[in-house]
């Protein structure tokens, strides 16, 4: 069951997801990337339908990219979520997308952020989110060792712990995880939580 | 405006910049029979000459001045069937804010959605401007207010305003007579004189419109019985 | 069918009205009455959506060192609407005993009680208190005979006999687990999460119910049908006590004490870097 | 459950003498899940006009926008703050115009009019105004606000007394509903000022 969480530490955001693709009761891949870089400071983490993440997550970055090109300069992270918060709402009552995002970035000036976006479009600011059966575990959990101006190492183990959690109560877990993060020199991948390697 | 090959716009610049056909519209206006308008202290005041092509015309069939809603007329100089367009687009503007807001709508907004379209017929394929110029007259939160709006769209608010074929010697006239405390009645006395400077032939209940709003925000077009009493209190 | 109501012999004339229904539930003694009607699992599920009160909750138990810890919310919601805010989830079956209520309130409370008499009877023939593993088996076996017929309950019987401490986790669809810490209800996720992170089997009492009470807490939190009071009990070997019973209205500021703030508006234009 | 209950919201205004409060909860849940506790429901319109919007969070957004969008234009347009009244009829066409499609909200409107004439509504998600002089409620906890408000309002009170009154009776109200409170939000608004305040509630 995928699960999708981040959190907001101290000049840095972090997002953490499964990497399992899965169709009924089959799985496909323990190695799918669900976390996209949508430019060199934004981490878009993505759940739901295969084909809608994909899609949606890939239309985010191309008209995040074709700002950039026509104007310059980037996108906020604030502009960022506010235009896909805008482009999900639209498609909700047409044709909706059935994904819930977790976006992460780092402006100048403002810091790291992280927004919530469900696939009905709701958009909030928060410190520390999750979408996904995973959600009912590391909400607890991020809610009990949390704490602002967390360093990196801090809150690295509150996602291992949180990875742990799931991994040992949720049903049918998904063994892989991938965590990425964003800060003042950009985002990137930081390390995968493997248990079981691909084949 | 329609897909037909007809679809660009008549209206195009002369190598000198002008759009001749808002001049010809002008020109069209300023043949057209005499109206005008004065803004009082405590309402306002549109007129105009009502010329028949026929002493057989039932006078009562004819109504230049009309209503576009409760608190504002409206009054032109020109071509009767070209106003008649912008009557109905006006009175639908004005119920179509009535219908949004639940309020009646400001003098200014009117003016403002009418020249729109008037402009829009200045750029629109397939169409030709509006030969007619208007004096609207209305009275709001803002108080009494007249207002001219011209065939290129461009409208100006005046304290008094005259157009149609005796513009300048009315407008000479207006400057003359016209002060800020005037009261309504006195404006009414002053159009109806206006009117006569330049009119050719007897002057009558029956030849000439005229229209008031007052404090009490209801505009409405005096009959012919009201003219007479003002025309005897002239003379 | 037949229905065990033997433990409501002696004490409870639980026979419905006579109207002739016994014929069709060929019962001798006391029992519940049974509806008439053709659709008898449909009426019975209509039923128990009508009665079903206490739906969301937060129970949990674990086995430490020291004993067992036993701690629940105390809200009860029908629907959206919050109906008490000091519901008692915690059972006391009987000085050794404890069993916690998840589910349909009356059904949990009905078939504790139950239980409890059960316990005591079994207390009075064998001059010796029953063990907590024969005790989560009574309360299965009598759960699973009723399997099908829409009762509501999901439970944790925890207690202290002669092997020590004990726990069991026991529904009403006839599961009966032994284990070390569980926690039942809506608001369990998030309970386990805290819990799971925090557990060590060598921790102090104190520590123990802190632990206890910060799962319940951080499970109202996040959940909306659990909230009211955070209890916590204690088993060991001298029978239970209740340690505490805090409001986790006032819990929450006193771990989370208020920063002043202002509102975060968020739509508003962000501020040109 | 309903669409209308996926969020959780309670939200009321109140009337004062020359004054009006508006309150909401700030819990934003997925059904029983809390997602955050310092959501926003109450909206400035204009510095005496405020509206609260119940119901579905991506609506109440997206409404919200809209909203802020065409009082803009209105004010571009006629040089001027709209009406309480005028611009209740603009979010009761607003909605009817999605009558096959609705937002997923229940507003609720409240204003100082000319002369500092309070005025409060709500509507139905699909634009049916309800005009009331003393208090209006919207939101999941609304059976409990009418409750707490038809025991606790006065005519007339004064600013300080109506925020007493509008807290009291916004937090004992959520504590009755699983899915709103998580904390309060007032607005209180009188002829020469506005005062905003967040309210310390239960957080179960």
């Amino acid at each position: 069951m995928e699960s999708v969480f981040g959190l907001v530490g101290d000049g840095f955001a972090v997002v953490a997801a499964d990497t399992s693709a899965t169709s009924s009761i089959l799985v496909h891949k323990t190695n799918e990337d669900k976390i996209m870089k949508l430019d060199s400071h934004k981490l878009l983490g993505a759940s739901g339908e295969p084909g809608d993440r994909v899609q949606f997550t890939e239309y985010i970055q191309k008209n995040v990219h074709l700002y950039q090109f026509r104007n310059g300069i980037p996108l906020t992270t604030a502009a960022a979520a506010n235009f896909t918060r805008g482009e999900l709402a639209t498609a909700l009552r047409k044709n909706p997308y059935n994904v819930n995002l977790l976006m992460a970035g780092y402006d100048k000036g403002i810091g790291p952020s992280l927004y919530f976006i469900d696939y009905l479009a709701t958009l909030h600011k928060v410190e520390k989110g999750a979408f996904g059966y995973g959600s009912f575990f590391c909400l607890s959990l991020m809610d009990r060792y949390y704490h602002s101006g967390m360093s990196l190492p801090e809150a690295i183990k509150l996602v291992d712990e949180c990875i742990m959690e799931i991994r040992s109560r949720l049903i049918v877990a998904p063994p892989n995880f991938l965590i990425k993060i964003v800060d003042k020199d950009g985002a990137r991948e930081y390390a995968w939580r493997e248990s079981i390697k691909e084949a | 405006m329609g897909d037909s090959q007809y679809s660009f716009s008549l209206t195009t610049f002369s190598p000198s910049g002008k759009l001749v056909q808002i001049e010809y519209a002008l020109m069209a206006v300023g043949s057209g029979q005499t109206s005008l308008g004065i803004k009082a202290a405590n309402g306002v005041v549109i007129a105009t000459e009502k010329k028949l092509p026929s002493i057989l015309v039932d006078e009562g069939s004819v109504q230049k001045i009309q209503l576009v809603t409760t608190n504002i007329g409206v009054v032109y100089s020109g071509m009767g069937p070209d106003f008649r367009v912008l009557v109905r687009k006006s009175r639908k503007q004005a119920q179509q804010y009535h219908r949004l807001y639940k309020e009646q709508i400001p003098v200014t907004q009117l003016v403002r959605e009418t020249a729109t379209v008037m402009q829009e017929f200045t750029q629109s394929g397939g169409v030709r401007p509006f030969g007619v110029s208007l004096l609207v007259a209305g009275y709001d939160d803002n108080g009494p207010q007249l207002y001219q709006v011209d065939p290129s769209g461009s409208y100006f608010s005046w304290k008094a305003s005259a157009m149609g074929k005796n513009v300048s010697n009315a407008k000479t006239f207006l400057e003359k007579r016209y002060t800020d405390d005037m009261e309504l009645d006195d404006a009414v006395h002053t159009a109806i004189l206006t009117l006569k400077e330049g009119f050719e032939g007897q002057i009558s209940a029956k030849n000439i419109e005229i229209g008031i709003i007052g404090a009490d925000r209801k505009f409405r077009v005096l009959t012919p019985a009201e003219i007479d009493d003002y025309l005897a209190e002239v003379e | 069918m037949k229905l065990d109501t033997s433990g409501l012999n002696s004490i409870v004339p639980f026979s419905g009205t006579d109207d002739g229904l016994e014929e069709n539930i060929h019962l001798a003694v006391s029992s519940f009455q049974l509806p008439r009607t053709t659709d008898f699992d449909g009426f019975q599920k209509k039923a128990v959506e009508m009665v079903k009160p206490a739906k969301g909750t937060t129970t949990l138990a674990f086995i430490f060192k020291e004993g067992v810890i036993v701690s629940a919310d105390s809200r009860a919601s029908m629907g959206g609407y919050i109906s008490s805010q000091s519901v008692k989830k915690i059972i006391e079956i009987n000085p050794y005993m404890l069993g916690t209520m998840a589910g349909g309130a009356a059904d949990c409370q009905f078939w504790h009680r139950n239980l409890g008499i059960k316990c005591r009877l079994h207390e009075l023939a064998n001059k010796r208190r029953i063990s907590v593993t024969g005790a989560s088996k009574l309360l299965a076996n009598i759960l699973y005979s009723y399997r099908g017929m829409g009762l509501s309950i999901g439970t944790m019987i925890a207690g202290w006999d002669e092997t020590g401490p004990g726990l069991y986790y026991v529904d009403a669809e006839g599961g009966r687990l032994k284990g070390k810490r569980f926690s039942v209800g809506s608001g369990s996720p998030y309970a386990y999460g805290v819990l799971d992170s925090g557990y060590r089997y060598d921790m102090t009492i104190e520590e123990a119910a802190e632990l206890a009470r910060r799962a319940i807490y951080h499970a109202t939190f996040r959940d909306g049908a659990s909230g009211g009071v955070a209890s916590v009990y204690y088993v060991g070997p001298d029978g239970w006590k209740k340690l505490s019973g805090d409001d986790v209205g006032e819990l929450h500021y006193k771990y989370y004490p208020v920063v002043p703030s202002p509102v975060e508006q968020e739509m508003v234009e962000i501020p040109v870097s | 459950m309903s669409i209308f209950e996926y969020n959780g919201s309670a939200v009321v205004a109140m009337v004062g003498k020359n004054c009006f409060a508006i309150a909401s909860d700030r819990r934003l849940g997925v059904n029983l899940q809390t997602v955050a506790t310092d959501f926003q429901r109450i909206f400035k319109i204009h510095d005496k006009l405020y509206i609260g919007l119940s119901g579905l969070a991506t609506d109440v957004q997206t409404l919200h926008q809209r909203l802020v969008f065409r009082h803009k234009l209105y004010h571009l347009r006629e040089e001027r703050d709209m009406k309480p009244q005028t611009f209740a009829s603009l979010v009761s066409a607003m909605l009817y115009e999605k009558r096959f499609g609705p937002y997923f909200c229940m507003p609720v409107i409240a204003g100082l009019g000319d002369d500092d004439v309070p005025f409060i509504c709500t509507m139905d998600a699909i634009g049916a105004k309800e005009l009331a002089k003393d208090f209006v409620v919207s939101g999941t906890a609304s059976e409990s606000l009418y409750g707490a408000c038809e025991s606790m309002y006065k005519p007339d009170m004064e600013p300080e007394e109506l925020f007493e009154t509008i807290s009291q009776a916004l937090l004992s109200s959520v504590d009755r509903d699983c899915l709103s409170g998580w904390g309060g939000y007032v607005v209180l608004v009188t002829p020469t000022e506005v005062q905003e305040r967040t309210l310390k509630g239960r957080m179960d």
